[in-house]
């Protein structure tokens, strides 16, 4: 019901997607029931308290307790329902950028003026090394949890791939590490949500989820290609 | 910064304040976080950056010294002057006025020395993020004292003329807190711990 | 019309001048503790005099001590923003997280 | 009374009279609110036909168009919102609503809103430059913003920081101005108690705004001095923090958002027990959730920088305070709701205006609570969610508050009063479009649609969404073609509109004492004198529906 209003969001192929959607959609049905009964009290008072002839206004200036419980009670709901709100959005917060389960696959991700450049460790798994890559899309297996070492060469920008709820700012002179685990194989679009210059609309880029041994083949053929040079 | 000397005979609430002195601290209020954002960002690089100290060890502690002494004194003398002025002795009050302003010049003399000093020691602000934030907190605390001399200079001529000796009251406000920046600027910079 | 208020909380040219004596003091003091060798009672000890003289030439020369209650409410909120924005920002720029 | 002879220069130009400042400031927001809304049309044109030639403006590549959004954003935020809000109503209306005849320091009143025309003057000269103007976003984030050759904008920016300089230290001005008036000039029987919300409100605003803006204004002569002679304090190559200026600005952004939200509470605190002809619901119960709101504005800021590559455990402590922070709005909202209930209510242009501003903010403030949840807002930061949500609650703010306060107010400005009919079509027009604009823009959030970005069409996913920029855009041209009936309303009713009597809308509060316009320098012919509070409308045992405040009985 709600997507009709609010939107659809794209299909979901992260791990820590399920949470971040179950969040959003809590709080999209609490805030949607709490302004359609303000909004509905708003206009029922705006058509009932209309200007009649010969009835006068009554003199309510909510100064006693008893006329101020009829707004201070749905305060005290609504800061119920947002607590508990909070208390939700944290513990899917923790899970996401807090704790950083252990890594399978570990990409460099540099953003810089108009374009993202992955550096993939090879076959060895150590950066730095003859074997190390940089494809053009970020490749990754299904379900294996994979690293984000994220930073940028100038400005700021912000690595968002939306089917996967992941959106991390790269910040020029620091390293900030994101992960995630796709669900699904397939392709999806990468884009850059800061603003960060002329070229901001045209940093596309995409993630491609394979399978486990076509990801490991495709890293082996890619390592040796590396090592050729 | 004229104060309006509107004398409203019509009944109204008490005043709380002077309008000049009310309006003063309320604007020194709004400066208390201009200046505290800027020492706190300058204290927050300088915790990340340890290599700090020893730059901060090459400013000129002997004249951050004789400087917080010429800005303590300048603002004794504003006291004063704004005492006297409240017991309407124009020629005491015009004394002290100009006693303040006189080591207010002088404060700008040495740190005009002291600056000459470090460029001819090749210091400049581009030369790292310290010195950056160095010349340009003294800098600003420096224009700070421009303004001030300005308006202590206008309140001088104002004595002289034996009126609006409330403003005598609000310029010494506006020193007090300049110096008061400066109290806390001293061991940010010239003192290395 | 304005300067009938009451005498400021009674201070005299002595006082004023002993105030400015203790100041240089302080200021002397601080000094010394720039000597001292362990870092950390050195910086405790400098701001320490800081905050002291900053709060005697308010209370004593901007006459603080004597001023109406909404004067000191917006310096204390002054310095209440202040707080708020080192604490939330100490943290982040700070923080092992930045390095 | 200061006297001041009035020839042409003194009465219309540099006048130190409050009343023709406020009209100076009115005057100058709505000019530039036209300039913001037609930067708008151009950018929404070139979202919807991405590419095409924009009629009346020509090519917009993605330089302009980021020139475009950023200083659409300065220019409503800092050269409508402010000018308007504080500027106009507060220097028109608190020496009145207090039974002053003018600010406690009229010179310091001219000077600041010739500081705000200078500042004004200085971010039009930006247009110019060479180069063109700033395009780094209304928040200027650097490194971006610090060094030229990023943004490929030199001397338009250095005037940006300049002009929004300027028109911080002119908001000062008339803050420190607001204060000691309101502290000092409060008529005989004005106690605190008996003060109108709306001064309260200013007077919060104000607050919020000499408290937050100071980190700031060092903030941005960081910034000029690394894009001028290349320090590094937000540029990390020497070691600069680029965190830290999103620290300093937003430190300043959230209580510069209650700096607009206040003053337009203040205005719809008036208008709706007027035309209710019923007290306002929790005097004391809306003052103390102000102060309250204002306290925590000062400790929420960083719901901005939540993934900002700040540090994750600050998200706890940020996005607690930003839920929190939406009761004591949501105790000012039901309370002015519940001021509507067994009243009397007449639905003139005014009231109209300020019944949308609270219904519209409702749906501002509901889409906000995703924002606020740090979890949620890893999906909608940085999208048209956003853009959406923002515009929700400013434009209630900034358009139909102000516009509530003009039609309001008009016959004590002007002597006249604006036309009912052309008032209300503006209004219905502007009150639908305004939801057909923003309603897709949500859905387009969702559906992950990125902001600040000149040509959707160059991602697959972003093409579905054309069709929803299209209507936006129509919807948006429909808005800007209604304000012609404003435009005409408001110039032909200030020389033909029906002649305004005292108190057009029989309301309580003291400007209306004063004769409409207000005696040139004194405002009132007699100072009157308070004697109950600002809302006492049918008072029981009162024939008459509304007592004011300066009437010593009423029969």
């Amino acid at each position: 019901m709600l997507d009709w209003i609010v939107g659809y969001m794209p299909e979901n192929i992260a791990t820590f997607g399920e949470d971040i959607d179950y969040v959003i959609n809590l709080i999209g049905y609490i805030v949607f029931i709490w302004w359609i009964l303000a909004e509905g009290v708003l206009f029922y008072f705006l058509f009932s308290s209309r200007k009649k002839e010969g009835v006068k206004a009554t003199y309510e200036d909510g100064s006693t307790m008893k006329a101020m419980s009829w707004v201070l009670i749905p305060v005290v709901l609504v800061l119920g329902f947002d607590l508990f709100i909070d208390y939700k959005s944290h513990s899917a917060w923790d899970k996401i950028k807090i704790q950083l389960p252990k890594a399978d696959v570990v990409y460099r991700v540099m953003g810089q003026q108009f374009a993202w450049t992955y550096t993939h460790p090879g076959v060895d798994g150590k950066f730095g090394t003859g074997d190390d890559f940089e494809p053009d899309d970020l490749v990754v297996p299904v379900h294996q949890v994979v690293h984000t070492v994220i930073s940028a060469l100038d400005v700021i920008h912000s690595l968002w791939i939306p089917n996967l709820r992941f959106k991390q700012d790269s910040v020029p002179g620091r390293i900030i590490t994101g992960w995630f685990e796709a669900t699904k194989t397939g392709d999806y679009p990468i884009a850059c949500a800061e603003l960060c210059g002329t070229g901001h609309g045209v940093m596309a880029s995409t993630l491609k989820v394979l399978e486990a041994d076509a990801y490991k083949s495709w890293v082996a053929q890619q390592s040796a290609a590396a090592l050729a040079q | 910064m004229s104060a309006s000397t509107a004398t409203n005979t019509v009944e109204t609430e008490p005043m709380l304040a002077p309008h000049g002195r009310l309006g003063m601290w309320m604007f020194l209020a709004s400066e208390v976080v201009v200046f505290g954002g800027l020492l706190a960002s300058y204290i927050f690089a300088r915790l990340r950056h340890s290599s700090w100290d020893e730059f901060a060890s090459q400013t000129m502690t002997s004249i951050g010294c004789i400087n917080t002494v010429l800005l303590l004194t300048s603002s004794l003398f504003i006291v004063l002057s704004h005492h006297w002025a409240e017991r309407k002795d124009i020629k005491k009050s015009g004394k002290y006025m100009l006693w303040a302003i006189l080591l207010g010049v002088l404060f700008l003399v040495f740190k005009g020395y002291e600056y000459q000093h470090e460029f001819a020691k090749g210091i400049t602000p581009l030369t790292n993020l310290f010195w950056s934030y160095y010349f340009f907190i003294t800098g600003l605390h420096a224009l700070h004292i421009v303004i001030g001399l300005v308006i202590n200079a206008l309140t001088l001529r104002e004595i002289r003329k034996g009126q609006n000796l409330q403003r005598v009251e609000v310029a010494g406000l506006y020193w007090h807190f300049v110096d008061v920046v400066w109290i806390f600027v001293f061991p940010l910079f010239y003192v290395a711990s | 019309m304005s300067s009938d208020q009451v005498d400021m909380g009674h201070l005299t040219p002595k006082t004023y001048t002993i105030i400015w004596a203790i100041l240089l003091g302080l200021l002397f003091l601080s000094l010394f503790a720039g000597m001292v060798k362990s870092p950390v009672l050195a910086t405790v000890m400098i701001f320490g005099v800081a905050i002291i003289k900053a709060v005697m030439v308010m209370f004593y020369y901007m006459h603080l001590k004597v001023e109406i209650v909404y004067v000191k409410v917006a310096v204390l909120a002054g310095f209440l923003a202040l707080f708020f924005f080192v604490v939330g920002v100490y943290p982040d720029v700070v923080g092992q997280f930045s390095k | 009374m200061t006297s001041h002879q009035s020839n042409f220069w003194n009465y219309y130009i540099f006048s130190k009279d409050h009343k023709m400042i406020a009209k100076q400031y009115l005057i100058t927001g709505l000019i530039m609110a036209l300039l913001g809304g037609l930067m708008a049309y151009v950018f929404r044109m070139q979202l919807a036909f991405p590419g095409e030639a924009v009629p009346g403006f020509g090519d917009v590549d993605s330089g302009t168009y980021n020139q475009l959004i950023t200083l659409h954003g300065t220019i409503m935020v800092f050269w409508v919102g402010m000018p308007i809000l504080l500027g106009a109503f507060g220097n028109f209306l608190i020496p009145l609503m207090i039974g002053a005849d003018d600010m406690a320091f009229p010179t310091l009143n001219m000077m600041s809103y010739w500081t705000f025309f200078v500042s004004t003057l200085v971010l039009l000269a930006s247009f110019f430059v060479e180069g063109g103007p700033a395009s780094s976003g209304w928040t200027a984030y650097p490194p971006l913003s610090a060094r030229p050759e990023y943004s490929g904008v030199m001397w338009g920016m250095n005037l940006w920081i300049l002009a929004v300089a300027l028109e911080f230290f002119s908001v000062l001005m008339g803050g420190v101005n607001y204060l000691t008036t309101t502290f000092n000039m409060r008529t005989k029987g004005m106690k605190f108690s008996r003060m109108p919300m709306f001064v309260w409100m200013q007077l919060a605003a104000t607050v919020n705004f000499m408290f937050s803006v100071g980190p700031l204004i060092a903030g941005a002569l960081m910034l000029l001095l690394d894009r001028t002679i290349g320090t590094s304090f937000f540029v990390p190559d020497k070691g600069g923090d680029p965190l830290l200026y999103q620290h300093l600005f937003w430190f300043f952004g959230h209580p510069e958002v209650y700096v607009l939200l206040l003053p337009s509470l203040g205005i719809v605190a008036e208008i709706i027990p007027t035309f209710s002809r019923k007290p306002l619901f929790g005097y004391k119960m809306i003052l103390i959730s102000t102060a309250f709101s204002s306290v925590l504005a000062f400790m929420v800021w960083a719901h901005h920088q939540f993934i900002s590559g700040m540090d994750p455990r600050m998200a706890m402590p940020f996005g607690l305070l930003t839920i929190i922070i939406s009761v004591p709005f949501a105790v000012v909202l039901f309370a002015y709701i519940a001021t509507l209930w067994k009243g009397s209510i007449t639905f003139t242009t005014p009231f109209l205006f300020a019944i949308a501003m609270i219904a519209e903010f409702l749906i501002g403030g509901v889409t906000g609570i995703i924002n606020g949840a740090a979890a949620a807002d890893i999906y909608v930061h940085d999208t048209y969610y956003v853009v959406s949500h923002f515009h929700f609650t400013l434009v209630p703010i900034t358009i139909f508050g102000m516009l509530a306060g003009v039609y309001y107010w008009f016959p004590k400005f002007f002597g006249r009063m604006m036309n009912e009919t052309l008032g209300k079509i503006h209004f219905w027009i502007t009150a639908i479009t305004f939801n057909v604009i923003f309603i897709p823009l949500l859905q387009m959030g969702m559906g992950g649609h990125q902001r600040r970005i000149p040509d959707p069409t160059e991602f697959e996913y972003l093409k579905g969404m054309m069709g929803m920029h299209k209507t936006a855009t129509i919807a948006l041209i429909i808005l800007l073609i209604a304000q012609a009936f404003f435009i005409f309303n408001f110039f032909y009713s200030m020389y033909k509109g029906k002649k305004a009597e005292a108190n057009p809308w029989k309301s309580t509060t003291l400007e209306w004492d004063a004769p409409s316009p207000p005696v040139a320098h004194g405002n009132f012919e007699v100072i009157p004198k308070v004697y109950r509070g600002p809302y006492e409308y049918s008072v029981p045992g009162c024939k008459q529906d509304w007592s004011p405040q300066s009437a010593e009985t009423v029969n």
